[in-house]
């Protein structure tokens, strides 16, 4: 009916997400974190480094939407602010949709945006593919958003769901990081990859708010 | 038994896994089957306790 | 009145599978066993694809077709039990899973164990058909692990539902997108396009061997289908006797 | 009232089933504008189980809802995320539901004027309740199903329920409220489980 | 004064640790599919792979044990549990270590036990030294889990503790990540850093469960 | 009971601060064996803050706390796991504390024999603070604190409420509730907040 349910469920989420304290800087350190222990994992010879660099930070971005996805609707089942949603006239799937959008923003597009950074630090030269490849993180992170919400719906009333999340989620995420893993190594077939990631992520943003909002009504019978 | 070539090892490494898994399964399966006919006719004698 | 009628449907499963399971076990015992007497002792080794270690797709390629077919008809099941509640449904769905991953498992296991004569590797990172299988043995996993996650059978059923038709979904966009990838695979020789270009000594032990498979696993999802019929029976008698005795709170 | 009048919430040959035992079966009830229904019963009778099915939360097993106005639900729980104050929240649910409440009078009326500004992760537990109930006199919702509205209140906090009760069913409002003991509630009818 | 408040603590954490269902399963499928993402990013260059791999490992643990210990302490803070340990007649922080334990054993051990087979998809070569590879790993993740503990314990009160933890824990990850990878590259200072590894971990068990005595009073004072 | 009998807690001059705002101060209070004080006080004036100072779980501003005597602690919060079952809870936490409990025994007294298998997260509110409640009979421990003990119960559960207090205070315990409401509660004395 009227889009007031979904601003408020967006600005609630967004207020949860910075809750923390530091809010947004925690998945950069996450992400940072992971930055730094791979190098130290994996020595520092430059030419590995950089043939690694682009998929690692693939891989950090699923893995930091997993943790930041883990509790969101699992929360809100417990505190009993999923029964408030369910009943806050309207559809649950634009308000899943809604909550995960805001979770994206404060916790996915920030990775993203701090990407050339990370490349750099992984000896990538300085170069503006880096800025373009900003854009095809915040895409693909846009879609593993989507499908780890399937899961964290999926999971929401389950001890332990972010491990059952991770399960559940990392088979959906693979085509998206295929595809971006492609459009970025510059190798054949990578010219059309960026369209293809986009419509992976449409494809995630049409679907998975169904699947959501069927999970949660599950999460509160 | 037949005689094959270099890989030899390889072949009866596929047919004996096949073979491992596929009777292990159906193993499971009918114990399973038997148990759950065992406690369904504890609690409700009828015939083969099907119920 | 729904709540008895669904008590009583599978009643109609378990006098049916009673004498089709048997069946299905007697046949696929012996389309198994001629199956691997030719693939065994009958067949040629083919001079071209590098000898005996051909044999080996008596067993993978039935397997292979299986996994795919039980994803199938756990997305079936879980889609009929979404939209009509059918509660045979559900339990089909809940018995195909571990034992698709079973042949899933076998598929990966024996292309791998293939792979290390013929290609060299028992593992390759960016091979098509490789990554796809064992993207759909995670699938299974995870559906499985949700499953068991849910503590009552009416949330696991629901849940499990859900994952399942997300994952139909989604099984054609993680195949095409793997198949970007090079394959070290060959491309499809018996369900090709034009008929198939296998030649007739390898073919019909094949199609036979994939035959027993098939029944054997119809028969195991009957025989399991049956267990949980039988638990679920067991489960809601001993919460009728619990219901007898204790009228505390 | 007229108790010919439309019902605002009807339930039909409700039954439930939870972990292979039936709660209850074949529950009617109707509910029509001014009346004040009373759930009684032991505890894990399935006083809350029946309120979250007639709010549309869960299934029934069996039988039907219709709801023909829509409904307010307070439960157990409370609905509050640690890092919201009794402000925050409130105007964020008028947001949601339409704009037009006065957080400010609505906070003071619920006697939470002082603790607005605290995060729920401090408040008291009667505190966590009565900004709960605040959400109830946001907007104008002619059914109430309240679990348990008393828990923790103090004594003033429970005229208070009774006052808001007694104003609502004067409106034309209609309420299920689940209750142990309070022989005092205002009530029009009930139904033990 | 006894061990039994010690030992209820042990299994009450085990059955949390399993209750999700499939239990120990779970972290290895996260492991499992971070093997597996990283591939996909980096291409399949079996000599990248192999440099990678053991590196690629220890990330994995050291995450999973993050994600693991995210809500330990934070759901005894919030259902009233830790009130109840706090008042146990045992030592808070031999409570905490029985606690931490049991989740390494049911999540940080699996991992190390699986790493061969792990090694062996990175296209290592089958030799002895996985086996004694598993024995590195089994300690390493040991004192993951037990700086991690300290990190879940400090943010037990915070929202979104997961992600500050990693903030905390990281940092306090580097020295078992760098010990680790030394002892299994084989390359110059190798020989000592099993037993630099061993001590790291050591330290870890014998300082951690007095820091994470005095967070959990903290959170729930 | 002998009112010259040792304390078997005293707090003397506790004073709380909560955000900037004095909860309370000069708080003074001895407990002996046999006395069931009444904590009463509206809502958020520290009644939960100060039995928690009492159970040494929260460090007081001022003063100080002497516990001659192993307390029990019973919150708002129950302390069960979504998982456990009361069987379960009561089996862990009896051998925390050493052993000797008859588990079936303590169940069927507190009214949890026919949930006894069911997991936390289905139980219902009652169901749940039975459970907690019956932590208090695992061991004998002479000091009760209980925030709340009646919140959820149904009339049956009252009234063991009652009898558990009647005979804790026989063989010579001593216990402290906050306490809204419910006149019939059989103190000893009672302080106002
Ligand atoms: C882990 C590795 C492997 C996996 C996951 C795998 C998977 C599959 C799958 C899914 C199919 C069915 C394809 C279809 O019908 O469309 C298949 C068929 C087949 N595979 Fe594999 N395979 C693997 C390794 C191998 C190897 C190493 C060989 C031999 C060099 C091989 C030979 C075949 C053959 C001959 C077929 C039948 C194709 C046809 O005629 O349609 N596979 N495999
Ligand atoms: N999965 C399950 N297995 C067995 N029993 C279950 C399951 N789920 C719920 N129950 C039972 O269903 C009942 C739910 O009751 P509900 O919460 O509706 O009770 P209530 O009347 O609100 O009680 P209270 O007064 O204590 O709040 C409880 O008795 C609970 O034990
Ligand atoms: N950080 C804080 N800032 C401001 N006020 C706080 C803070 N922490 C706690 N408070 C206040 O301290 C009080 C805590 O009270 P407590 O929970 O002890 O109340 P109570 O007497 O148990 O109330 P109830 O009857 O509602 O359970 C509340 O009024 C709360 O608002
Ligand atoms: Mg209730
Ligand atoms: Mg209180």
């Amino acid at each position: 009916m009227t889009a007031a349910p979904l601003l408020s469920a967006f600005r609630q989420s967004l207020g949860e997400a910075w809750a923390g304290g530091a809010g947004a800087l925690l998945p950069l350190g996450f992400l940072g974190g992971a930055a730094v222990l791979v190098p130290l994992g994996i020595g520092s010879d430059a030419d590995t480094l950089r043939a690694v660099g682009p998929g690692i930070l693939w891989v950090a971005l699923a893995l930091s939407s997993l943790v930041t996805l883990e509790r969101i609707f699992q929360a809100d089942a417990e505190d009993g602010t999923l029964d408030l949603w369910l009943q806050a006239g309207a559809p649950v799937s634009a308000i899943a949709a809604a909550k995960t959008l805001a979770h994206w923003l404060s916790a996915g597009l920030p990775l993203a945006l701090f990407s050339p950074l990370l490349a750099l630090m992984f000896q990538a030269e300085a170069s503006p593919a880096l800025l373009v490849n900003v854009g095809l993180y915040a895409l693909g992170s846009l879609a593993f958003f989507f499908w780890g919400g399937v899961g964290a719906a999926l999971s929401a009333t389950v001890r332990r769901g972010g491990l059952l999340i991770s399960l559940i989620a990392l088979p959906l995420y693979v085509p998206t990081a295929i595809f971006g893993a492609l459009a970025m190594s510059g190798g054949p077939g990578s010219t059309g990859a960026p369209l293809l990631l986009a419509a992976s992520t449409l494809f995630a943003c049409a679907v998975a708010p169904y699947a959501m909002a069927a999970a949660l009504r599950l999460a509160a019978d | 038994m037949p005689e094959f070539d270099k890989n030899a090892a390889y072949i009866w490494a596929c047919f004996g896994l096949g073979a491992l898994m596929i009777l292990a399964t159906t193993l499971q399966v009918i114990l399973a089957a038997r148990a759950a006919r065992r406690r369904l006719a504890a609690l409700e004698p009828g015939p083969d306790g099907d119920a | 009145m729904s709540m008895w009628s669904a008590f009583a449907n599978p009643l109609k499963f378990l006098r049916l599978s009673d004498w089709l399971a048997p069946l299905f076990y007697a046949a696929s015992g012996l389309c198994i066993a001629w199956g691997l007497w030719q693939g065994l002792w009958v067949v040629p080794k083919d001079e071209y694809q590098g000898g005996d270690i051909m044999r080996v797709m008596f067993v993978h390629v039935p397997a292979a077709w299986l996994a795919m077919a039980s994803y199938s008809a756990l997305a079936v099941a879980s889609f009929i039990w979404f939209i009509w509640r059918h509660e045979l449904a559900d339990i089909a769905a809940k018995v195909i899973a571990p034992l698709g991953a079973v042949w899933t498992a076998l598929c990966l296991a024996t292309g791998s164990i293939w792979g290390k004569p013929t290609w060299g590797t028992w593992w390759q990172w960016d091979d098509a058909r490789m990554m796809s299988v064992l993207f759909l043995f995670f699938l299974f996993l995870g559906y499985m692990a949700l499953r068991a996650a849910m503590d009552t059978r009416q949330k696991a059923a629901r849940a499990g539902a859900i994952l399942a038709m997300v994952g139909a979904l989604n099984v054609p966009l993680i195949k095409f997108s793997v198949d970007l990838f090079t394959s070290l695979h060959q491309g499809a020789s018996v369900m090709a396009a034009g008929g198939p270009k296998m030649a007739a000594v390898y073919l019909w032990p094949l199609m036979i061997s994939a035959l027993g498979h098939s029944l054997l696993f119809g028969a195991l999802v009957m025989t399991s289908m049956r267990t949980e019929i039988r638990d679920r029976r067991t489960a809601r008698l001993r919460a009728a006797a619990l219901e007898g005795g204790g009228a505390d709170a | 009232m007229n108790s010919e009048a439309v019902p605002l919430l009807t339930g039909t040959g409700l039954g439930m089933i939870r972990g292979e035992r039936v709660l209850f079966r074949e529950i009617g009830l109707t509910l029509r504008a001014g009346e004040a229904l009373v759930l009684r019963g032991a505890n894990g009778t399935g006083k809350t189980t029946l309120l979250r099915i007639l709010a549309g939360l869960t299934r029934p097993e069996t039988g039907r809802v219709t709801r023909a106005a829509p409904c307010h639900w307070f439960g157990h729980r409370e609905g509050l995320k640690p890092q919201e104050t009794p402000r925050t929240h409130l105007t964020l649910w008028a947001r949601a539901w339409g704009p037009g409440a006065d957080i400010d009078a609505v906070l003071t009326r619920m006697g939470l004027a002082r603790p607005a500004d605290v995060a729920a992760r401090y408040l008291s537990a009667g505190q966590r309740r009565r900004t709960a109930l605040a959400r109830l006199l946001l907007e104008d919702r002619p059914v109430w199903l309240l679990d348990e509205p008393y828990t923790a209140l103090d004594a003033d906090g429970r005229a208070l329920v009774d006052t808001l009760i007694t104003q609502h069913r004067a409106k034309g409002g209609a309420l299920i409220a689940a209750i142990h003991g309070e022989a005092g509630f205002p009530a029009s009818g009930d139904l033990t489980l």
